[in-house]
């Protein structure tokens, strides 16, 4: 189609200096940028259909490529961006709803870069994580207000029993992402990733395949407006089971995996038709109220035999609170919360980037409600949606959160370049696309090794914060908000997040 | 013996690994000026071949029972004592192609500067093969099987 | 007279010889082996002789191995000893002095050059052209009569070689052939047509369909050739290059099966127990054509002399499937010949690709499903991949068409063959 | 109320516990010298004892301690307890003017019973949590008064200046008890103020405490969801609340309560038979916020007895002796041979392991 109006996004550079016509980046480029001519033997590009992916320049061998932002400037306008502009004259062209992918990119503050952390200085010893144990393991599920037990011979046993709870090695999950959204080789790393660091991944509402069963222990499966891959095997066979009710890039809207992607693989796993598209619909048509949602989490215990902790994930928005309560008085033993900066494989982009609040808000939100109504220990409060670090991760920790989730994290480890063209499917990295040719390039071991190291990494620095803290174990900083303060916030933010202003002792 | 083994369902059919290898064999050992300056004077020791959807690289795989030695009328054609490697001894080699009738991989090529047989020789020297050393994607796996 | 023994004695000190104590050292490491071969030298490669008649190799790069290869191998080489007969009743070796008393023999005795007799053959200035004595000799004859001109009678592998030899010594060369077209065995009409553009292009002359009929000689000197079609050449060298035979000479009544050469199977065995043959010297059966015949070809010795090795220190080997094969380069250009590679008419198909603009030329002989025969002219890299599909016995009707397309490969071939070569880490040929 | 300041407090300090199992009661003169030992641990911030067993005339009343800004403060004090308690005996709390001791409060102790009629109206509560609802009230709303203690048959006597100072402003050597702790203060952060001063005392809990809890946001918030707030901002009052929420409202024993409040590791734990294990991964996943993280070394004491933990680290000092049948526990050895120059045993304190004194005859000595 001829888009006359439209300019490309980016500009890209081939240094003929250092251009060896090798054609690496010509086998590299789905989107056709970059084309061999034999008769003139030169490798050249087109500009127009590049994403800024960055695949052929991290392939290639001598550094030729380098892309930039396409400089073509309009006139100064601070309202008018060039940003708004092309959108108006894609969508004049196109007559349809502007699509991206990942999370939201515009310039809204990031809460977690207003909190800073603490540390011990004379009066307590910070601990050094290298000599002394650091303790991560986190436990998500229901628990009681008090344990019961009874005394037996000369010791004490335990009466209560403990719902299933998830143990964790690190605070830190893999959120919810669908086979289907993404490769399978995407999807295996990810699992195996989670049983090597002993937390979970999350299988999205894309069913479960085959080549994941072997670390079900370690997979938390997804029932979603769709349904796609439910039936009581696929309930059972995982760790635990989350009802999908919303999420951060696109509260209120359902999901759409378009045709082309649903291949025969992907038709078994979700179990439907091959090549038709595969819907979710906004709602779940059965939950319509906070009482239907329990039926919903009761039948899904019922199926489990009370064995499997039920999630409940929901996108962040203004009410979430009370939200939050209901979910949790409804016999939710996991709320997840999905926040403004949340990642998709595909989402319109207004409301991607209007819809829904910030998860530390929500978070501090959530966490102070459920603790004046004192139900703060019957859930594990998940937190998703932006997460770019372990600071921010202990920041959420510190608010109240019990584990994090992370999505974009985790794909960036794998390789993505934050292009925003998932609902493409020609992604170049291998991961938001089915194309045999396009996930072969995804080599599961070697993202499943980035993953774990990932997680490693960030399992370090938690520990050194921790210790600073003159903290060895994560239930002293769960909810601990003393180690938090702000910057830059005004007096409202401080009393929602609950913290004080940097300068405050304590 | 440690031998190089293509995973074909990894392979991106990039062709670093004849890149690479391109590099080593050449005399500057610098990509840019190997390509302006040496490239149709090399042949790489490792071919990607592409179908439809599938890729590999292939090299000499080195075989236990190596035609090429049965076939090589000088002695050139040998097995490296120590690492196992079959490889063509340049100054003794007449350049009959016996080697090359018999590969059954047609991982022999004739030489472009001399008129030698050329394939892969593991990289005498080197820890890892460069082509393993730089797959991006770990296509190429390098080890005792 | 003396009698010496080993466990293994081996006649011969050529491919197959070596391919046998190989063979041997493979399986048993110290038992004796003493070896005996009439030409003086340390082992060598025949093939060689006409790079070292050209002056392209010196002395040192004839051998064929390094040149401890006997003392690292344990191997009491007796060389310049003559064989004479083989005596199986005994188990012994006659040699030109004394003999030798074996548990296992292997016969690799090799060929003889064929000599059409025609008058004036014997005279001074006609060689043959089959071992690096004969090499020598000529050079030094070229030096000493300033030969100008030579003649060479037989177009086949050995003519062409030997006419390159002479070329490159500044000779001018006339290649007579008995047959219509040079090469006949290896190459079909349009291979022997591309062929002899090479050789003419390289200043060669070339008379087919007709042969030497006489020696001219002045004073026991050769001064020219006359031909079947009564023309004659003036020359003053002739080499005969008219192919060779089996040397059974040796076991001539002794009992051992001889057909046009020592009669083996496929262990490489003889009609006697205890006694082996290989090579040139040997008569098997073709894998493709059934039918039991010398194949006097270099990779052919050396697998059977392994095979023959290997059994006779007590080992299990086998020639799996032996047919004839040949990479010449004629004057530069580049020829692989497989299998049946000029075979054709009934029960035969053939497919052929020929570019002239790239001068390459490739013909595949099919037979049912299978690969029997493959010629490559010009382009030769990768034919080998043909030799592995017919060795194998690769039904190929699944990817026949890609077979001569440019980008036929091995990724052409069925999933499991191509997966067995590339990741193969030890293929079986 | 006092003016609270909205900052936590923090600091080093010297704590010291005397106590006789048998029950047998002596006078506070030993545990001022033994407080006085460790001058250098204090700064004159802030000083302060518990007695048990000081008032057997009233043994079953709640002593009310009280200190009030001003006489206002006293009345209000006094309106307001009445609505609940029946007051039947009260008086100021006598002390000697010393010239270390400046600008104290007006200090009056009352002794109450809960009224029935109040038992009846509130029937879902126990006494202890009508006595603790009260003093909340007060510390937290009633201007100008706080609630120094609020046990039976013990009281805490606690302002600004060094110990012994207190303890002689105080006349301790003309009470006797059967046991005795002691606190000198080292704030780093706040100018001492008398509710600040330690003992913490709740109902017949007192707590002195060296160190600082680098876990008090989330045990503060924690306790929140139990209806404990937190108005004093210090780890003291943080960890006499856990004790009173795991022992008295869960119905933990010490053991135990020691094992949520300094929980062995999970790999120690891992190591232990099945049964220890399950309890004690049980305690930790359900009392997770109650895990006190961070350096201390603290003594409680209650009508029971004595009870001396270190955190699971061991980052405060804490040391103990026994001779016959009495129990020292004191931040530094000097302090415990000041008084008892040869015990029969001196240790010093496992980390996460508590040093139990129990009185043998505690209903005994209640009615001597």
């Amino acid at each position: 189609m001829r888009k006359w109006l439209v300019q490309p996004d980016f500009v890209v550079e081939r240094d003929p200096e250092r251009c060896i016509q090798c054609q690496v980046c010509v086998r590299q480029c789905a989107n056709d940028v970059h084309s061999y001519d034999p008769e003139d033997e030169l490798v050249s590009s087109d500009s127009a259909t590049c994403v800024g992916c960055h695949r052929c320049a991290t392939l290639c061998p001598t550094g030729a490529i380098s892309i930039r932002e396409a400089e073509l400037e309009f006139h100064p306008n601070a309202n008018w961006t060039a940003w708004t502009i092309r959108n108006i004259y894609k969508q004049a062209e196109s007559g349809g709803v502007l699509l991206t992918g990942m999370g939201n990119d515009r310039p809204y503050v990031n809460y977690w870069d207003r909190m800073v952390l603490n540390a011990s200085q004379v009066t307590n010893p910070s601990i050094d994580p290298l000599r002394e144990p650091m303790e991560l393991v986190t436990y998500l599920g229901r628990k009681p207000d008090q344990i019961e037990f009874d005394r037996s011979n000369g010791g004490y046993s335990v009466k209560t029993e403990l719902a299933t709870q998830l143990e964790l090695q690190i605070p830190v999950m893999f959120s919810a992402m669908s086979y289907g959204s993404i490769s399978l080789n995407a999807s295996v790393a990810l699992a195996r990733a989670a049983a090597e660091a002993g937390t979970f991944a999350n299988s999205g509402e894309g069913g479960l395949h085959r080549d994941i069963y072997p670390y079900s222990k370690n997979m938390i499966v997804q029932v979603a407006s769709g349904r796609f891959g439910v039936d009581v095997e696929y309930l059972n066979r995982a760790a635990a089971v989350e009802i999908k009710i919303g999420q951060g890039a696109k509260p209120g809207i359902g999901g759409h995996l378009p045709a082309q992607k649903v291949d025969r693989a992907v038709s078994e796993t979700r179990m439907i038709p091959e090549g038709t598209d595969a819907l979710s619909p906004a709602p779940h048509h059965d939950i319509y109220s906070i009482e239907d949602l329990r039926q919903l989490i009761f039948a899904i215990k019922e199926v489990t035999h009370y064995e499997k902790p039920v999630s409940v994930k929901i996108s962040a928005v203004h009410n979430v609170a009370a939200i939050a309560s209901g979910c949790v008085r409804a016999g939710a033993d996991i709320v997840a919360m999905d926040g403004l900066l949340g990642g998709t494989g595909a989402a319109p982009t207004m409301i991607r980037n209007n819809v829904g609040i910030p998860i530390a808000v929500a978070l501090a939100a959530v966490d102070s409600r459920l603790r004046e109504e004192g139900i703060r220990n019957r859930a594990s409060l998940v937190v998703a949606g932006g997460f770019r670090s372990s600071a921010d991760i202990v920041k959420a920790i510190a608010l109240g959160a019990d584990a994090v989730y992370i999505g974009t994290g985790a794909l960036v480890a794998m390789g993505c370049h934050l292009c925003q063209k998932c609902y493409t499917g020609k992604c170049n990295w291998g991961i938001a696309t089915q194309d045999p040719y396009l996930t072969k390039r995804l080599n599961p071991d070697v993202a499943t090794r980035r993953l774990g190291n990932l997680l490693r990494g960030w399992a370090l620095e938690i520990k050194e914060m921790l210790g600073g803290m003159g903290i060895n174990a994560i239930e002293s900083l769960r909810g601990n908000r003393e180690h938090l303060r702000g910057v830059g916030l005004s007096e409202s933010e401080l009393e929602v997040l609950g913290i004080k202003p940097a300068g405050v002792g304590a | 013996m440690k031998r190089i083994y293509a995973r074909e369902e990894y392979c991106l059919g990039c062709r670093l690994c004849e890149i690479n290898c391109l590099v080593k064999r050449s005399k500057s050992r610098k990509i840019i000026k190997a390509f302006r300056k040496e490239r149709d004077s090399i042949v790489p020791g490792i071919q990607v071949e592409e179908g439809e959807r599938v890729s590999f690289a292939l090299q000499c795989r080195h075989c236990v029972d190596a035609p090429c030695i049965e076939a090589c009328i000088t002695g050139a054609m040998h097995r490296d004592s120590e690492s196992g490697a079959i490889v063509c001894d340049e100054e003794r080699c007449v350049g009959c192609w016996s080697c090359i009738m018999v590969c059954p991989a047609g991982a022999v090529r004739r030489g472009r500067e001399r008129r030698v047989a050329s394939k892969c020789d593991l990289c005498m020297g080197e820890s890892t093969p460069v082509c393993v050393e730089g797959c991006p994607n770990e296509a190429l796996i390098y080890e005792d099987r | 007279m003396k009698t010496d023994s080993a466990k293994y004695v081996i006649i011969g000190n050529s491919t197959a010889a070596i391919g046998c104590i190989e063979g041997i050292r493979s399986v048993d490491p110290d038992r004796s082996v003493i070896l005996v071969a009439k030409e003086p030298c340390h082992t060598y490669s025949r093939p060689l002789i006409s790079y070292f008649l050209a002056g392209e190799i010196d002395a040192e790069r004839m051998h064929y191995r390094p040149r401890d290869f006997y003392d690292a191998n344990r191997v009491d080489a007796r060389l310049g000893l003559a064989a004479t007969r083989v005596d199986p009743e005994q188990k012994i070796v006659e040699t030109t002095n004394g003999s030798l008393h074996f548990e296992k023999l292997l016969i690799a005795s090799g060929g003889r050059p064929f000599v059409p007799d025609i008058p004036g053959i014997e005279a001074s200035g006609v060689f043959t052209f089959t071992s690096w004595n004969d090499a020598t000799v000529i050079g030094e004859y070229i030096e000493g009569n300033r030969a100008k001109r030579a003649v060479v009678v037989g177009g086949g592998l050995i003519g062409i070689k030997a006419a390159e030899a002479l070329r490159a010594r500044g000779l001018d060369v006339l290649v007579v052939e008995l047959a219509g077209r040079l090469l006949p065995l290896a190459l079909d009409a349009e291979g022997s047509r591309m062929a002899e553009e090479s050789l003419r292009a390289a200043g060669v002359e070339l008379e087919c369909s007709t042969t030497v009929n006489r020696v001219l000689t002045e004073d026991g000197c050769v001064s020219g050739v006359l031909q079947g079609n009564d023309r004659t050449a003036s020359c003053n060298l002739v080499i005969v290059a008219a192919g060779v035979v089996p040397a059974t000479g040796l076991v001539a009544g002794s009992g051992i099966g001889v057909d046009k050469g020592i009669l083996i199977d496929e262990g490489c065995r003889t009609s006697v127990e205890g006694i082996f043959a290989a090579g040139d010297v040997a008569q098997g059966c073709d894998a493709l054509s059934g039918e039991s015949r010398p194949i006097p070809i270099f990779p052919n010795a050396y697998h059977q002399g392994r095979v023959a090795g290997v059994n006779m220190a007590g080992g299990d080997a086998s020639t799996n499937g032996t047919f004839s094969m040949n990479s010449v380069e004629v004057f530069g250009l580049p020829t692989v010949s497989v299998g049946l590679a000029t075979a054709s008419g009934d029960g035969y198909e053939e497919l052929v690709h020929d570019d002239e603009a790239s001068g390459t030329y490739r013909r595949v002989v099919l037979r049912g499903d299978r690969i029997v025969g493959a010629l490559f002219v010009g382009d030769i890299d990768r034919a080998g991949i043909f030799t592995g599909l017919m060795r194998q016995g690769i039904d190929i009707s699944s990817f026949k068409d890609l077979l001569l397309t440019e980008e036929f490969g091995l990724i052409s071939l069925p999933e499991e063959y191509r997966k067995h070569v590339v990741m193969g880490e030890a293929i079986e040929v | 109320m006092f003016q609270l300041r909205d900052e936590k407090d923090m600091g080093g300090c010297a704590i010291s516990g005397i106590m006789s199992e048998e029950g047998t009661r002596f006078s506070g003169a030993d545990i001022i010298r033994s407080i006085a030992v460790m001058h250098e641990r204090s700064n004159g911030l802030g000083g302060g004892f518990a007695a048990y067993g000081v008032y057997p005339e009233h043994a079953d009343r709640y002593a009310l301690h009280i200190m009030c800004d001003h006489d206002r403060g006293v009345e209000a004090t006094r309106e307001y307890l009445e609505a609940t308690f029946r007051i039947v005996h009260d008086e100021p709390i006598p002390t000697r003017q010393i010239e270390e001791i400046r600008s104290r409060p007006i200090l009056h102790r009352y002794f109450a019973e809960v009224r029935p009629e109040i038992k009846e109206r509130f029937y879902d509560e126990t006494e202890e949590d009508m006595v603790v609802r009260v003093v909340m009230h007060v510390n937290a709303d009633i201007e100008g008064a706080f609630v120094m203690s609020s046990g039976k048959n013990m009281g805490v006597f606690k302002g600004v200046g060094y110990p012994e100072n207190i303890g002689t402003f105080f006349r301790l050597d003309e009470y006797e008890a059967h046991t005795w702790l002691a606190h000198g203060r080292f704030p780093t952060n706040t100018t001492g103020w008398w509710g600040g001063a330690h003992p913490f005392g709740l109902l017949d809990w007192a707590v002195v405490h060296n160190g600082e809890i680098s876990s008090y946001g989330i045990n503060r918030r924690y306790l929140a969801n139990f209806g404990y707030h937190c108005v004093l901002r210090t780890d003291t009052e943080v960890i006499a609340y856990l004790f009173d929420l795991l022992m008295r409202k869960h119905g933990l024993p010490l053991e135990l309560a020691c094992k949520v409040l300094a929980a062995r590791f999970w790999s120690q734990i891992e190591r232990g038979d099945p049964e220890s294990r399950e309890l004690e991964r049980t305690l930790r996943i359900i009392y997770g916020g109650a895990l006190l993280n961070g350096p201390f070394s603290v003594l409680v004491g209650h009508s029971g007895g004595m009870i001396g933990l270190n955190d699971r680290t061991k980052l405060r000092p804490m040391c103990a002796a026994r001779s016959g049948d009495m129990l020292y526990i004191a931040s530094e050895e000097a302090a415990i041979r000041e008084v008892c120059p040869s015990p029969d045993r001196v240790w010093m304190a496992e980390g996460g392991v508590p040093i139990v004194g129990k009185l043998r005859h505690a209903e005994a000595t209640a009615d001597a």
